[in-house]
C-alpha cells in the first residue's frame, strides 16, 4: 500500500524527523482558516495528494507567495485531475530555501535478501533517472538486519554523498529514522526526495511509503487505502478486486483465466504466440475452488473486452475438478455460454474436471498449444 | 544420487490438520513420500491420514529423531514462527509453501536459515520432488516421470506444465524444485544449480523463471563463469506482460530498471543458454542439447 | 526503575493482554464516583500500590465483597504503611475466580547472555520460594534475540507446566506480549505471579517490571520515579542521590569514601578485618573530578553515623590531584576538617594528589593497610 | 607470547575527541601504546596529540589497515554504534571503557561479536594491559610490571590496588584483563582462562571476582574440571557487603540466590583456589603457589 505525502510525513515526524511547517486541507474545509490556525506564512508550496508518479511535473504542485494566493491554489488543485485522478487532500507547507537536493531511500535487495540504503546527492529527479544520468552518484549500502541501520552507516553513506560536520549528524539521524519507520512498517521502499539540504540539517520536503500489503494485517494505525486513490487500477481492475480476483487489464480480446502467476503470464504468451491478444490476466492462484472460480467466469462474461474466454489450467494445489464444478456453476447461474470458452485442463483431477465438463457439454483440451490455438482461431 | 531429497527422507508436515495440510498429505503419502509426523499447535494426539499429530516440533522430532525434512501448510500470520521452529529442531530443508508472508519476515528467516546451515525451499513454492522418488509439495505427482533432467522454477503450474511436456517427450527428472514466486525465497537459482552441478544423475537442467529479480541474469554469470557446466535450457514466462504493473504475484513485477524479459533472455544467451519462445519447445531444445 | 503494578498491567494491556477489569485511585479521588464509573462489581480486590516485595503478606492487598466495603478498605489502606511505606495509589480490580495460580516470568541470563523464559505450575509465591520448595517445577527456556520469543517457544514452555489446548494459546499470547514489553522496555525482570487460570484462559493478577535504569532515556513515556516510592532506599539514600551520590548506607561509624564499586567495597572489607565498622558505601565511579569528590566529603561531614572518614583512592580514569583538590576546596569551604580524615592515594597523579594534600597539611597514605589501620585506630 | 596484545598491537581510540578519550590517549601514548587512529563523527580531519582523527571507522581502517584493537570512550547513548562499526570493519578486540550502556543493547552486541570472531572487553571496565608492551586502557600504568603472573578482575581500581601488590613484591604481570562490571559483557573470567592457559608466560594467574553473578563459580568449575592446571590465587569483594544492596554498579548486587560470597569462595576452594581476605595478601599466596 501506497503512502500518502502527508501520512509518510506524519510517520517520520512520529519517529522525531522534522519536516517542514504545514497543514492538511481537506475537501470541504476553509483554507484561510487552516492556514492561520497553523501558523503559515508565505511563501507557501500546495501539495496535490495523490499517489501517481511525477506529479510535480503534471502540474500537482504549486508556489504561492501570498496566503490569498494559497487559497486561490487550492481550489484549483482540488479541481485540477493529476494523471486521471483528483486529489482528496492538498497539503499546504512553509516553502522551504534550500541548498540542495539531495535523494535519499531504503528498499530490500531481494537478491541479498537485506535492506538495501541509496542515496545521491542528486535528488529532485526519480532514481531512474538518476541512474541514468548520474549513475556514479547513487551510493548503495546493504544493511545487516540483526545489526539495523546504526549511526555510522549513516555516516558513512552521508560522506559519500558530500556531507559533513553538523549536516552529515542531521543526515545520520534522518536515515536512522527513516529505516526504522521502513521496518516497523513492513516496508517495499522508504524515499525522501528531494531530501533538502537546509543551513547545516537535511529536511524531507518529500516522502514515500510504500508498505508490505501482505504486512498490513499488523498495521492497522494506516488504515485502509480505497483503490480508486491509488491511480494505479482501471475501472474494471478496481472492481475484480472488490471480489477478491487478482487481475490486470490489456488490450486485446481474448479472455485469460489461469492459475499461477508464471502460467498465467505464459498463457498469454502463448496467445500472442499464434496471433491473439489477451484482454487481460486473471490468475486463479493457488488452490482455487469452485466458487472462485464461478466469480472470475462471471467477470469476464460482464468484462466487454473479453469476447473469448481461455481457461487454462494445470492442477497442483488447484484441483481441476474443483474448476470444472465452478465453471458449469457459473454457466447455469448466468445462462449459459455467454462468450465462447475453450478450457484446457492438466494435473491435479484433470481426469474428473474432463468428465464434469463432458456432461456439461464441454470438450476439455489437454495440450495448451492445442489450447491456445483453438482460442486465436475462434471468431468473435 | 538425487538433489536435497531421497526416498529415504522423512517428512513432516507443519499445519498438517488444515485443509490444504491434510489434502496433500494424502497426495503425497500416495505418492510414496514418507511422512512420518504432522504438527498443529493445540491438535497433539490426534492422527491425519494415519499421521501422527504433535503439538510442537520438538515433540515431533523427539518421537522421530529421523525426521530431516519439513513442509509448512500454516497460515501466513504463523508460517515465519513455523519457519524458526524447524530450524531450531535442526530440520535441514524446510519447504514453504504458505504464500502471502510479509517479505520483511522472509528476510529474517532466510538469514537465520543461511546461518543455521538449513536450506529453505519458498516461500509461495511449490516444493520439491524427485520422481519416483519422494514428493514434498503440492505439485501434480503424475506430471513428473523419473530421468536425468533438472528442474529449477520460480513458477509452480509453469513447472508442472513443464515436466509433464518434458515427461510425454520422453525425458524423465531428476528433481525439480520450485524455488518460489516471493522477491524474496530461500534456496535461489544459483544455489539451487550448484547442487545439481554435483548430482551426477542429472545430465541436463532446465530454468523457468519470470520477469523482475535478477534470479536468470545471475544463472547466466553463473554459466558464463564456467561454475555450470551442464546443459541449460531456459524459459522466461512475462513475455508480453506490459512493464510496471504487477503480474499476479509481487515477484513477477518489473521494478528500478531490472528484471525486464528481454534483459534475461540477453544474459541467458549470452551465457549460451536456449532460451524457448514456448515452454512446449523445451523438450525439443533439451534433446538437442544433450 | 521498578514499575507500579498498575503501570506494568497497562503496558501489558497496551500490547494486547487481557487483565482484570479496575480502577485506579489516587489520594483525594472519590472511590464510590471510580468504582461506578468503571462499572465494577463486587467482589473487588483493594490493591496497595507500593514497590516492596511482599505486599500481601504485609496486609496490602484485601478483598471486598460489597462497594461499601470497598470504599472502607480505600481508607484503610492509603493511611496503612507496608514495609514503611505509604501508598499514592490504590488499583481496584474486580476479584477473579481461578482454578490455579501460574508463574511466568523472564529475566537476562547474564551467562548465557540472553533472555530466560522462567515459568512453573507453583505460582503465587517468590520464585525463590519456588525454587525451594519445587525446584523441579520451574521451566527454564533461553531466547535467542535474534529469533525471538516465538509462539512455538510459548507452547514448550506452556506444555511443560501442564497447559493444553485453548490455554495454551492464550498463554503463548500472554507470553509473546511479555516478551516484547521486556524488549521494548529494555526490562530487567518482567514477571507476572500470580498468573491465574481462568477456564480456558491466563489472566495476570499481578504484573512487575524492572526496567534497566540505563535506557530509561529511551522511555520517557514511563514518566519517574520519586526515590520515596520505591521503598529500596534510607532518607540519607535518597538524599545522596539527589546529590549524584552512589551511596548505601550501613550501620558503622566509618564513613567511606573510595572509587570503583570493587575497591569501595573492597575497602569496607579491609576496615571490617582491622575491626571497625563502615558506615557506609560511597563509590566515586571513574574519573571522579574535585566538584564530585567536594560533594562527597560534604555529605559524610553532614552524614551523622559518619564519625571520621576514609577515603581510599587508586586512580586509573580517576585522578589522584583531582581527589586531592576536591578534599582541599571542600575543607577551605566547610570551615576545616569537621571530622578526622584518612586518606590513601595511588595510581594516576598520585604524586600530584600527595603535595597538594601536604600543602593542606594533610599526610596521605600510599599503603590501603596501613591507612586502613589508622582509621579503624582513631578514636571518636 | 602474551595474551591478546602486544607491543605490536596497532590501537584505534573511538571517541578520541572527547574528554576522556583525550585524556587517556595521552597517557596511552606516554606508556608506548601504539595508537594510530581515532575516530569521532564530525571532527574528520583534525588531529588529537598528533594522532589524526576520522569521521569514521572505515576511513580509520582504510589508512591504517593494521590497525588490529580498538578501545572505545563513546558516551552511552552511543556506545553500542561504536562497537558494531569496530565489527564491521574487521576489528578483533574491542575495548569498551563506557559505563551505563543499556544492558539490552550490550546483550545484542556481545552476541553479535560472538558470531564475528570479536573478542569483547567490557563494557564498564579499565581495559587490557601486558605490562612494558601497551596498555590499551584507563589503568594507571606505574602500577603494572612486566612479569609471569595474569590477572583477570571484573573491578577496576581493585586490579590497580592488587598488580600494585604484585609489583612491589617483585611479581611482575603478563597481561591484566578488566573484563567488566556490568551484568552482562564481553570476554568472560574462562574465555579470558582459556587463552591465559595457553600462553608459556603466564605462569600463574589472579582472578579478582565479585558479588552477584556466576563467574567466579564457573572458573572454579573450570579449574575443577583440569581445563585450567596454572596455580591460581582469588579475591573477592563484597564479603561484609549487605545482600540485596546494589553495590555501586549493576553487576554487583546478590539476585536469586545466586552470587554471595560464601558460595564463590566455596566453590573457588573446592577448586584448590586460594582465596585472599584482602588484597594484599595476594602476593605472598601466589608466592607459595608457584
Amino acid at each position: 500500500m501506497k503512502l500518502f505525502e502527508f501520512e509518510a510525513k506524519n510517520l517520520l515526524k512520529k519517529y522525531g524527523v522534522e519536516v517542514p511547517p504545514s497543514v492538511l486541507i481537506a475537501k470541504g474545509d476553509d483554507p484561510k482558516k487552516k492556514i492561520e490556525e497553523a501558523g503559515l506564512e508565505p511563501p507557501l508550496v500546495v501539495k496535490s495528494q495523490v499517489l501517481v508518479a511525477g506529479r510535480g511535473k503534471a502540474g500537482g504542485i504549486k508556489k504561492a507567495n501570498s496566503i490569498d494566493e494559497a487559497i486561490k491554489l487550492v481550489d484549483e488543485l482540488f479541481e485540477k485531475p493529476i494523471k486521471g485522478l483528483k486529489p482528496s487532500y492538498l497539503l499546504i507547507e512553509k516553502a522551504i530555501e534550500h541548498e540542495a537536493e539531495l535523494y535519499a531511500a531504503i528498499i530490500i535487495d531481494r537478491s541479498e535478501r537485506k535492506p538495501l540504503v541509496l542515496a545521491s546527492k542528486y535528488g529532485g529527479m526519480d532514481i531512474e533517472e538518476i541512474a541514468k544520468e548520474k549513475p556514479e552518484s547513487i551510493v548503495r549500502l546493504h544493511i545487516d538486519p540483526q545489526v539495523g541501520l546504526r549511526g555510522y552507516h549513516a555516516r558513512i553513506v552521508g560522506k559519500k554523498i558530500g556531507l559533513k560536520g553538523k549536516v552529515l549528524r542531521s543526515f545520520s539521524n534522518f536515515l536512522s529514522a527513516l529505516y526504522k519507520v521502513f521496518m516497523d512498517y513492513d516496508g517495499d521502499l522508504a524515499e525522501s526526495n528531494p531530501l533538502a539540504l537546509v543551513g547545516d540539517k537535511v529536511l524531507p520536503l518529500d516522502a514515500r511509503l510504500i508498505v508490505d500489503d501482505n504486512a498490513l494485517y499488523k498495521h492497522s494505525d494506516l488504515g485502509e487505502r480505497k483503490l480508486e486513490e491509488t491511480g494505479e487500477y482501471t475501472e474494471w481492475e478496481i472492481k475484480a478486486r472488490s471480489q477478491g480476483l487478482t487481475f490486470v487489464e490489456l488490450d486485446g480480446d481474448t479472455g485469460i483465466i489461469s492459475n499461477g502467476a508464471g502460467l498465467t503470464m505464459t498463457t498469454m504468451d502463448l496467445v500472442y504466440e499464434f496471433g491473439g491478444e489477451p484482454s487481460n490476466f486473471l490468475d486463479l492462484g493457488g488452490g482455487a475452488d469452485a466458487e472462485l472460480v464461478k466469480r472470475a467466469v462471471r467477470f469476464l462474461f460482464e468484462f466487454p473486452k473479453a469476447k473469448k474466454i481461455f481457461i487454462n489450467i494445470f492442477g497442483g494445489i488447484t484441483r481441476c475438478d474443483e474448476v470444472a464444478k465452478g465453471l458449469v456453476q457459473a454457466l447455469k447461474e448466468l445462462g449459459g455460454m455467454k462468450k465462447p470458452i475453450v478450457v484446457r485442463l492438466a494435473g491435479t483431477n484433470d481426469e474428473e474436471g474432463r468428465k464434469i465438463l463432458k456432461e456439461y457439454g464441454i470438450e476439455a483440451y489437454t495440450d495448451a498449444i492445442e489450447a491456445a490455438k483453438a482460442v486465436v482461431k475462434l471468431q468473435v | 544420487m538425487v538433489v536435497l531429497v531421497d526416498e529415504n527422507t522423512k517428512v513432516i508436515v507443519q499445519g498438517i490438520t488444515g485443509h490444504e495440510g491434510s489434502f496433500h498429505t494424502k497426495l503425497m503419502l500416495s505418492y510414496g513420500t514418507k511422512i512420518v509426523a504432522g504438527v498443529t499447535p493445540g491438535k497433539g494426539g490426534t492422527k491425519v491420514h494415519e499421521v501422527p499429530v504433535y503439538d510442537t516440533m520438538e515433540e515431533a522430532i523427539t518421537e522421530h529423531p529421523d525426521a530431516n525434512v519439513s513442509i509448512i501448510f500454516v497460515p501466513a500470520k504463523f508460517a515465519a514462527d513455523a519457519v524458526y521452529e524447524a530450524i531450531d529442531v535442526g530440520i535441514k530443508v524446510v519447504v514453504v509453501i504458505t504464500e502471502h508472508i510479509p517479505v520483511h519476515e522472509t528476510l529474517a528467516f532466510v538469514n537465520y536459515a543461511k546461518k543455521k546451515g538449513t536450506v529453505i525451499i519458498g516461500p509461495n513454492c511449490p516444493g520439491i520432488i524427485s520422481p519416483g522418488k519422494t514428493k514434498i509439495g503440492i505439485m501434480p505427482g503424475h506430471a513428473f516421470s523419473p530421468g536425468s533432467v533438472g528442474i529449477i522454477s520460480r513458477s509452480g503450474t509453469l513447472t508442472y506444465e513443464v515436466a509433464y511436456a518434458l515427461t510425454r517427450a520422453g525425458l524423465g527428472q531428476t528433481t525439480a524444485i520450485g524455488v518460489g514466486g516471493d522477491p524474496v525465497v530461500g534456496i535461489t537459482f544459483t544455489e539451487a544449480m550448484e547442487l545439481f552441478e554435483r548430482d551426477p544423475e542429472t545430465k541436463a537442467l532446465v530454468i523457468i523463471g519470470e520477469i523482475g529479480g535478477d534470479m536468470e541474469e545471475r544463472a547466466a554469470k553463473m554459466i558464463e563463469e564456467g561454475k555450470f557446466t551442464k546443459p541449460v535450457v531456459a524459459f522466461v514466462a512475462g513475455r508480453t506482460a506490459p512493464p510496471g504493473k504487477r503480474m499476479g504475484h509481487a515477484g513477477a513485477i518489473i521494478m528500478m530498471g531490472t528484471g525486464a524479459y528481454q534483459d534475461k533472455v540477453k544474459a541467458l544467451e549470452k551465457a549460451g543458454v536456449k532460451v524457448a519462445r514456448i515452454p512446449q519447445e523445451i523438450p525439443d531444445l533439451i534433446k538437442k542439447a544433450i
